[in-house]
């Protein structure tokens, strides 16, 4: 097995774990959890391209993880912002529960 | 063979770390565990070579998002562990029918791509000078966009956590 | 950055709090350097450790078991027994009227009357026990005494491995000569010695005219006897 | 590999600049002479380094746990400890021995794992710290490229740490406790990567021996090009240094363990050596941070004036780490703790803005090329906005006026 594929493996496994969580769990933070391991794993895609790939002197995998890490942190901070302000609203993160328009 | 070493150490503890961030029924045990899983995929970054990418990931990831999760748990008082315990067969296999399609499809992907690293120097480094430039020069549309983004989401996240019925608050008399 | 800024009108409003009563009494200042109060702090600490190296003043601290401070005469602990004389049992000044036994609010006193063979009271304790693990300090007990005999001590170290015995005072303990009292407490020792004494004195004066009017009864007595016996054979003789 | 590049230049062996470096060099060259292969001699030699550093530091550790109870002692006009041993410099022996001895307890509804990390895991990160600082012109135990980056990477770590240790410890002050040390050096970590930012932009590189080589001149002949003597820099240095103030947890900013309040924060349940441990923790976080503000701001172990570099340079690094620390100890004495909402509105409307203040303000001074120009441009830039600043927050923060009912008459 060459260095990318294990890489490549690693990262298509991380990401059906990411989807799994997303998929199976009610609390939203914890599907924010899955987002994250998502967005991992697309990063160590881009890395493993750099690394094990043709010869990269533009950079182009590094910089995509650096924006899309940072990207990941916005979005974890909005999420979470709104996931406390849903709190507020209904005492819950129980995704189930927000089924009515009208809190 | 031997770079391959480390990957082979540093591999099986990231999808063990992230299956038990998907799968532990006790929140702040998975997001803990989604923490160790992002710093030892920081650590593949370190191993590998990109090692800016890897203390970026490592700062980031942990000291931040990990975190901010983490916290937003204690703020919010998960749920009832039995109940989460008691809804899990059916969730693991609805999920796991989900899911599965997607692993294959990705898995057979992975096993067809062509081995590229032929062409691929022997360990490179990230010349952080190059980078740097390239942030400044052909991706600083992209940068500002991110600043943007990032300025857009502190006001947001500002506004989003106020507390609506609270009133500004008083000078604290003594 | 004046996170601990001046309390604008606080120390105005307390008359003479301190050394900065001046400074802060008037219109407080409408702007002031921002940093400016954690900087004076920051001098007034620096100036404190410094002076605390030249200046003995500064420094308050005694280093106990070596050196101590000399208690105040108001200083008062345990009781203690008080004896006149050098005989600690034949100059105890204790009577064991068990007043003190009574009053003690925690009893932790314990007399026994010591008595001779015909069970006739010999107005001296054969067992007097203060439990200092229960005692209160209160000084009831010194208030009480009739006989100038309980006081509160000024001995602090009383500490044993003991926990029973060692903290249970018996007699040999507790018994201390008047000279000690003297000089734990001179004022009230003197006077104390000096009422006894004048009291010392009056009962013997009581006593000697006592013996002279018995004495001067007496005389009349006989002289009275001798009198009617004179009358008497006076009358015989006249008879 | 640097490293063993350095280790072969035996002609200066002896001299005092190397001396911390000894007991590393003397056992690679025992190795060699033993014909050891190459990855092991390297892996001695760093074994060997990081062993000097953490020897060092445990031992300022200890030192240091005297040294505060008696600095904080004076200033109280006491005498502090003096019992044990001469000037009482046993105390650290006498409380290892006493806290070595303790029972370690595990409250029964901890979770025993996590409740064992926590301590270790607040160790650790301090002491990966310590290795990049560099201590001496010869004297840099791991000499990373990326060394600015790696510091702060790694002194993230302690926030889960701390985290854990709350959580794990299952009962309601170390929740809260962690909380509030999770919330403070979340704010206090902004202000203090961003005012790093300008010495990054002036020197152009994130390795610490660069930037401290790139404070090593004199302006005038005297005046040594430090950061601190730059007005972007003196801000920055303010700011840095209060935020490093409040990521070490120290007083003014001890909430996480506010004896008054909260018993002592996410240590409450611990007992014995993993107590111990925290307070490792914090005073290795300490020297770390300290090592660092030397390292960005006061040049490094730059000699403060151009004659004085007869004296090795390490010696230079620790007065200034000495001074840096006594400092510390000096605002725990002088300072009472601030309050939660004080210290997060300070954090977030003072500091933050001037530390993103500081990054304008370094590039203008790279562009104007220092001098004089520099300081007029600057200064007002700065200036004006820590007055609104400041003023904004003295009203805002100030108490109200008290009135006193019954009290006055």
């Amino acid at each position: 097995m060459t260095p990318l594929a294990l890489l490549l493996t690693v990262s298509s496994l991380l990401f059906t774990c990411g989807l799994f969580a997303v998929l199976t769990r009610r609390n939203a933070i914890l599907i924010l959890v899955g987002l994250e391991l998502m967005l991992n794993a697309a990063n160590i895609n881009f890395i493993a391209f750099w690394r094990y790939g043709p010869p990269d002197p533009d950079l182009t995998g590094p910089l995509l993880v650096l924006f899309s890490i940072a990207i990941a942190a916005a979005e974890a901070a909005v999420g979470l912002a709104i996931i406390l302000m849903v709190f507020r609203h209904t005492r819950s993160t129980d995704l189930n529960r927000l089924n009515s328009l009208h809190g | 063979m031997i770079p391959l070493i480390p990957l082979l150490i540093l591999s099986p503890l990231i999808l063990l770390a992230a299956l038990g961030a998907v799968w532990n029924a006790r929140p702040v045990h998975a997001a803990l565990l989604l923490a160790l899983a992002l710093a030892l995929t920081a650590g593949l970054y370190l191993t590998i070579g990109a090692d800016f990418i890897g203390l970026v990931q490592f700062m980031v990831y942990v000291g931040a998002v990990a975190v901010l999760i983490v916290f937003s748990l204690l703020i919010t008082r998960p749920g009832d562990e039995a109940e989460e315990l008691a809804r899990r067969p059916g969730a693991a296999v609805s999920g796991l029918a989900c899911v599965l399609p997607v692993a294959t499809v990705l898995l057979y992907a992975v096993s067809h791509t062509p081995d590229l690293s032929s062409g691929a120097s022997e360990s490179p480094t990230l010349p952080l000078q190059t980078l740097g430039k390239a942030l400044f020069t052909d991706y600083a549309p992209a940068v500002l966009a991110v600043g943007v983004l990032l300025t857009a989401v502190m006001v947001g996240a500002v506004l989003f956590a106020r507390d609506p019925d609270k009133k500004p608050p008083t000078p604290p008399g003594p | 950055m004046n996170l601990f800024g001046k309390w604008r009108g606080h120390s105005a409003s307390r008359p003479g709090s301190g050394q900065n009563a001046r400074a802060t009494i008037g219109a407080p200042p409408r702007w002031s350097m921002p940093g400016l109060g954690l900087f004076k702090g920051l001098v007034v600490t620096a100036r404190n450790m410094m002076q605390s190296y030249y200046r003995k003043d500064r420094m308050t601290t005694v280093q106990y078991p070596e050196e101590r401070v000399t208690i105040s005469p108001n200083f008062r602990n345990f009781p203690f027994l008080c004896y006149d004389g050098d005989d600690p049992v034949a100059g105890l000044r204790c009577t064991a009227c068990s007043i003190c036994e009574k009053e003690c609010p925690p009893q932790c006193i314990y007399i026994v009357l010591d008595r001779d063979e015909n069970g006739k009271s010999l107005k001296r304790p054969k067992l007097f026990d203060i439990d200092i693990s229960v005692c209160m300090n209160c000084g009831i007990c010194a208030e009480v005494c009739p006989f100038d005999s309980i006081y509160m001590d000024g001995q602090y170290e009383m500490s044993t491995t003991d926990r029973f015995g060692g903290l249970l005072l018996g007699l040999d303990r507790l018994a201390k000569s008047a000279d000690y009292h003297l000089k734990l407490r001179p004022l009230e020792a003197s006077e104390v010695a000096a009422r006894r004494k004048a009291e010392e004195a009056k009962k013997l004066a009581a006593q000697a005219a006592k013996e002279a009017k018995a004495k001067t009864d007496k005389e009349a007595k006989a002289k009275a006897a001798a009198e009617t016996q004179t009358a008497a054979t006076g009358k015989g003789e006249t008879a | 590999m640097s490293l063993l590049a350095m280790s072969t230049a035996e002609s200066s062996l002896w001299s005092p600049e190397w001396l911390p470096r000894l007991p590393q060099r003397l056992v690679e060259m025992l190795l060699r002479n033993c014909h050891a292969p190459d990855w092991l001699v390297t892996l001695a030699g760093y074994a060997v380094a990081a062993g000097t550093v953490v020897a060092v530091f445990l031992t300022a550790f200890a030192l240091l746990s005297l040294i505060e109870r008696k600095t904080l002692a004076r200033i109280q006009n006491r005498l502090g400890p003096n019992r044990a041993g001469w000037f009482g410099i046993l105390q650290p022996v006498a409380d290892g021995i006493k806290m070595l001895t303790k029972e370690d307890i595990v409250p029964a509804k901890a979770e025993w794992f996590l409740h064992l990390m926590a301590p270790i895991l607040i160790v650790v990160p301090s002491m990966l710290a310590l290795g990049v600082i560099p201590y001496g012109r010869e004297w840099v135990p791991v000499s990373l490229d990326l060394g600015l980056l790696f510091f702060f990477a790694v002194g993230t770590l302690t926030e889960v740490a701390v985290f854990m240790a709350g959580w794990a410890s299952g009962s309601k002050f170390p929740m809260l406790g962690a909380m509030r040390a999770i919330s403070q050096m979340v704010s206090y970590e902004l202000p203090l990567i961003i005012s790093a930012l300008g010495v990054i932009m002036v020197t152009g590189s994130l390795s610490l021996p660069a930037i401290v080589e790139h404070q090593g001149t004199y302006h005038l002949g005297f005046i040594p090009a430090w950061n601190v003597f730059t007005p972007w820099g003196l801000t920055a240095t303010l700011v840095f240094f209060i935020a490093s103030i409040a990521e070490a947890n120290r007083c003014p900013f001890d909430l996480p363990e506010g004896e008054s309040e909260i018993v002592a924060g996410h240590m409450t349940e611990y007992s014995g050596f993993k107590y111990a441990l925290f307070f490792m923790g914090e005073y290795l976080g300490l020297f770390a941070i300290s090592g660092l503000f030397i390292t960005l701001f006061l040049g490094g172990w730059q000699a403060p004036l151009p004659g004085l570099t007869f004296v090795p340079s390490w010696l230079w690094f620790f007065a200034k780490l000495v001074a840096v620390i006594f400092t510390h100890l000096w605002i725990r004495g002088t300072f009472p703790r601030v309050r939660m909402d004080q210290l997060m509105r300070f954090a977030w409307l003072c500091m933050i803005p001037m530390a993103l203040l500081t990054i304008p303000a370094a590039g203008i001074w790279v562009f104007t090329g220092g001098g004089l120009k520099g300081w007029l441009v600057i200064m007002p830039l700065l200036l004006i906005p820590w007055l609104i600043l400041t003023t904004i927050h003295n009203r805002r923060l100030a108490p109200q006026t008290r009135t006193y009912t019954f009290a006055d008459s």
